[in-house]
């Protein structure tokens, strides 16, 4: 159950289907999943359940779930600390999702990072350390792998946020992909903060996406909000980089409609901006779509949202049950050669 | 009560208040008060003088280095110690080796936001007080107490040279003081935190409290154990260390930090080499284990030391 | 005679002289002596009189000097290992440079660092760190200062090779600096080699000049070999940044005409792009404008040689006078802060 | 003859040849063949496994990582050792920490041109192994001699963690062997480089050579001095060390590196706290002084360790 599911039999699989209403449906229904998963996980942690911070990806659930919907088996996934959508649609079990922020022994961690930093490298999701930008270049040496290995047509995507385009790790990985021309999609989320930082206390260009040119990359803009626009931009962008168009520089704008972390009221934010075009919550316009274009009805819906809460409630529940990691049976080995080992020596020879 | 990120505010707000030549520098510090608060309400008192970084760790430090140089007395806040590592170029290489190359002084202050807390994990809990210590033209201050976190912030500010000012994120709120002091020990000198006949720990920063309560359990079976405070660990006051173990005859050196090359290593080297033969026993040292920083609170109190394993050390050093 | 002249008295300051002719044979002899100083020194260096390693300029003193004299006094310059011609103009002396490769005790940095690594922080001249990319951000810093402490009007200049634009150090500094909208002018030197690495190791933009709109800067690009070309881009450059248009982003072109140091022949430079434009030795190109434009006749350009010649064997046989560091004189001290110094304790106390 | 850096690139040329998952990354070490020729003719015979770096080592250490993890065996070369402080975060937080988080080994092999040499100056003389062994889930090798250079190096590739490679450039040209091992002590195991009773110097690198320079010294007065090549300064064989040690009573720890934490002190805290008993004198350190590595080469030959200073500290040592 925990672990990363077969793509081709995760429950709303994208597959390559040309019916872009059933695509559009199943990413809905992963940004539904990802929304009622975190806002279960958000309510545990107002409940003090949950040690350490909780961080949620609500309003860009599009943009997110779009990126790992048009990744397949093969590819890689780098996300950041918004992109449950993204994960599930990639494949993360929901269990991986509980079990880590619950801080059961049996999570894919093990106890020994928790919440947003979690992966499964071997199955091409990345665990995120927490300096933003470093994962890219990462991507790229996973890419630069497969190139040595005659793998053809793997993508890499890397997830980022407004604020992470300061990073000098940022300029250097997008550089790199550049010079190499490696399949990455880098997905800029531009959701107008970082933590309380407004986007022009990090960057004065008109556009963010004007940074493409600079890297001799291609440049995508997207309305974050809207998932159609996603799924077809994002999608496209992975598409192209996967038939050999080099790195894909998509920048998509929203509004993170959360605090940075759950310990966060956001006042900050201004109201107004809540009104606006951006603030518009892409999984209520999803769902509207939905209904209008007559792609469900509105019961089909319901099951969907009664679907998701019962998928969360289960993983929950069976988290809870799970056992903490006991300290007795860590073997606090940070080498993989473990007879290279140190440190028990440097303590006294404890007898307890 | 004032706590020890209170005492860290109110430094920073003094020194803003009396030199026109302070200023803050780092994400989130402005309006927001910044990710701990510590900054709180600082940028409405003193507008213009409590700035928003982008993130940007290299150039937040490379330009406090830059104003330094203009006459300006920066104080950095890294957002968590662990964000240093990106920054490590400019306070290594370039505020490190300023003096001495060209002579010119580089009074920097940087805010390290230290050491683990239950949940923090890998990445926001280290303890980067040896990865600085090591490299010659910095100062490295570990404040213990609320006393220290303020009085020592004063001074790191005064100081003409870059210092590293690790505060301890477990102590911000747990620890309070019913006042700021006056006075206080200068820089480079350590504390006596408890006096005692027995055996000396020496620590710094956190670990202080959790010596002081092994302290009190040993006190209970009769044993007087002294604890002192290294307060800044580079310079490293081997003469309060060595006049400790010269009444007590025994040392245990305890760190939260990874044990190779940490504060315990350098103080045991010294004590061995400059104090060999007032030891009556061999030296004990106690540090975090081997390993990145866990997240789960079961697996980050046995990572550390703590109380219970402060006491098992002194009792196995005062058998010896 | 050691130490920083004011410009106002240095032997061909630029002054702000309404007279192009005037200005630019002025930069045409800071040039010249640049030159003919690093000439002496790579002489000096193959008869193995020099400790470390000797970087010149060749080929790309237009822009160097061209930066240097656009400056002022209360300005700032951070040049790099290939600008004594900007050093010269800025205000260095010529004793800077020879006490410091020749190693005595009495130059700037009193035999603690050598060769290139110098400078008069003092005086706005910073000694650079090796570490590409460092220094523009303490150029920032510098010109946050002058901000807070009411200073106007001031401008920093920083120099980069083609090779550092891929550092995250660059990114984060010219960033800040537009964000801050500091009066910094980057000026970029694209000698089409980083070491040996052509410049398609390090980007794949069209034009260099294009990561400008990244940054919300404004961009210039420069004929790097066009001694006129650069005193106009670049003068024009920092007269903007002075009057409060914010960072200024140029890029200059032209070839390295030497080795990356003294000890490397270059053999890696396709011999036919020094027969291109790019190739042109823009010293012999500025002479002969001088001469064509009869801004001087030969008489007079070959009086400039000689005291050219003149100055650098003064500097050199003066230097060569001076004694070397005594390590029993160095106080081995790396504080300000003397008292806080720590290091003999942890020696054994040798008797000797 | 062949010189301690042809063993290096001997390594490398070995490592392409019989390991297909072997590549390596760097600046200017492709066609030029590096800036100390550590690669030279190796991108020729090895055509597209053998790249180019930009100036990015962020990214250059990030991308190695990321290939490991995708079942390479990156080599990546520093420039300098110096330059490695840009790469830093990459390789302390993500490289270090990745089996330990996600049980995924991450085998890379880090090349850091280290130590001093006459004017070479504060960023081309770094001795940065103290600073990476403080950090869980790294190896630090430090070669002394032209057959560890090659046998170590091979070592590093096939080991599952991230190896940091301190190979000392003072050692490229001047030391010769006769011919490459065919069998080496394995990774964690010190070199006893020449035996002696009177007391032990413990050291690695470049020093080793002082070292032995100042036992042949010492010989002249008929002192008879042992002394300990670490070959790897973590793990650190403390084993080694002791026996030693027990034999001979003395010890005194010898690094180029800064003092602080350094590993002259990891290895006294070790002797002290273990070997306590078998001390018959105070133990001794000698390190470089605690300032940036100079340029001059005057003030170079007294700001590190020689053998006439090591002979020096023995006298003491020895008369104590
Ligand atoms: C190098 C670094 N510096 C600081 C931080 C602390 N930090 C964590 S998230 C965050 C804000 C990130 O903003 P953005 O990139 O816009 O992503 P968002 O949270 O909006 O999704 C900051 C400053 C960090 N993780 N890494
Ligand atoms: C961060 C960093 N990495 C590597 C080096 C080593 N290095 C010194 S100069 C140089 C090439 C620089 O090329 P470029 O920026 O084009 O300047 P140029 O030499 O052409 O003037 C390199 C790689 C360095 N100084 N700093
Ligand atoms: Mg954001
Ligand atoms: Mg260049």
């Amino acid at each position: 159950m925990t672990g990363m599911l077969p793509l081709s039999e995760a429950p709303y699989a994208a597959g390559r289907t040309s019916d872009f209403s059933e695509t559009y449906r199943r990413a809905y229904r992963w940004m539904l999943l990802a929304r009622v998963a975190e806002e279960k996980i958000a309510s545990l942690y107002r409940g003090g359940k949950i040690t350490g911070g909780v961080f949620v990806g609500r309003g860009q659930e599009a943009i997110s779930v779009a990126t790992g919907i048009a990744l397949r088996d093969g590819d890689i996934f780098a996300p950041l600390i918004r992109d449950q959508a993204g994960r599930l649609a990639f494949g993360e079990s929901l269990l991986d999702f509980t079990l880590t922020y619950l801080g059961a022994r049996s999570g894919p961690m093990r106890g020994r990072d928790g919440n947003v930093h979690r992966g499964r490298p071997k199955e091409g999701l990345l665990p995120m350390i927490s300096h933003l930008g470093a994962m890219g270049s990462v991507v790229n040496g996973m890419l630069l792998a497969h190139r040595f290995q005659g793998k053809k047509h793997t993508v890499g995507a890397v997830s980022l946020g407004d604020g992470a385009t300061s990073t000098g790790a940022f300029h250097e990985f997008i550089n790199q992909a550049a010079v190499e021309k490696l399949p990455l999609v880098l997905v800029i989320t531009n959701n107008q903060f970082a933590y309380s930082t407004p986007t022009n206390r990090q960057f004065v260009c008109a556009d963010l996406v004007d940074k493409a040119i600079g890297y001799g990359v291609t440049g995508h803009s997207v309305d974050g909000t809207d998932l159609a626009a996603c799924l077809q931009t994002i999608g496209g962008a992975v598409q192209t980089a996967r038939d050999g168009g080099g790195p894909q520089f998509v920048v998509a704008t929203s509004l993170r409609l959360a605090g940075h972390g759950e310990h966060d009221d956001s006042h900050y934010i201004p109201p107004q901006l809540k009104e606006t075009h951006l603030g518009r919550d892409c999984l209520s316009v999803a769902e509207e779509h939905i209904l209008s274009q007559k792609w469900a009805d509105a019961t089909t819906v319901e099951a969907w949202h009664r679907d998701s809460h019962t998928q969360v409630e289960e993983a929950v529940a069976h988290s809870l049950r799970e056992a903490a990691p006991d300290p007795a049976r860590e073997d606090w080995c940070a080498l993989s050669s473990r007879h290279l080992q140190e440190g028990p020596e440097l303590h006294p020879p404890l007898k307890y | 009560m004032i706590t020890y990120l209170e005492a860290i505010r109110e430094a920073q707000s003094e020194a803003l208040e009396k030199d026109p030549r302070v200023y803050i520098y780092g994400q989130d510090i402005g309006n927001f008060g910044g990710a701990f608060k510590a900054t709180k309400n600082l940028a409405q008192r003193f507008p213009g003088r409590v700035l928003d970084s982008p993130i940007s760790e290299d150039a937040m430090m490379g330009s406090a280095i830059g104003a330094a140089m203009q006459g300006m007395r920066p104080i950095v806040e890294m957002q968590f110690a662990d964000f240093s590592t990106v920054g490590f170029n400019q306070i290594v290489n370039q505020a490190a080796t300023l003096f001495w190359r060209s002579g010119v002084s580089c009074p920097i202050t940087v805010r390290l936001p230290s050491g683990g807390t239950p949940g923090s994990g890998p990445f926001h809990s280290q303890s980067l007080e040896a990865i600085y210590a090591h490299y010659p033209g910095l100062i490295i201050l570990t404040p213990a107490t609320v006393e220290d976190a303020y009085s020592m912030l004063l001074e790191a500010v005064a100081i003409e040279d870059p210092v590293i000012f690790c505060e301890h994120k477990y102590l911000y709120y747990h620890l309070k003081a019913p006042s700021l002091p006056k006075e206080a020990l200068p820089v480079g000198k350590a504390r006596i935190a408890r006096a005692g006949r027995d055996a000396t720990v020496v620590t710094y920063s956190a670990m202080v409290h959790e010596a002081l309560a092994a302290a009190d359990e040993l006190a209970t079976e009769g044993w007087e154990i002294e604890v002192i405070d290294l307060r800044s660990i580079k310079p490293l006051d081997t003469d309060t260390v060595l006049a400790s173990v010269a009444r007590t005859g025994r040392i245990l050196a305890v760190g939260e930090a990874w044990p190779w090359g940490g504060v315990t290593a350098e103080v045991l080297a010294r004590v061995a080499t400059e104090g060999f033969n007032l030891l009556d026993a061999p030296p004990m040292r106690l540090n975090s284990k081997d390993t990145p920083v866990p997240f789960h609170p079961n697996l980050w109190g046995t990572h550390r030391p703590t109380a219970r394993t402060i006491s098992l050390a002194l009792r196995e050093l005062l058998r010896a």
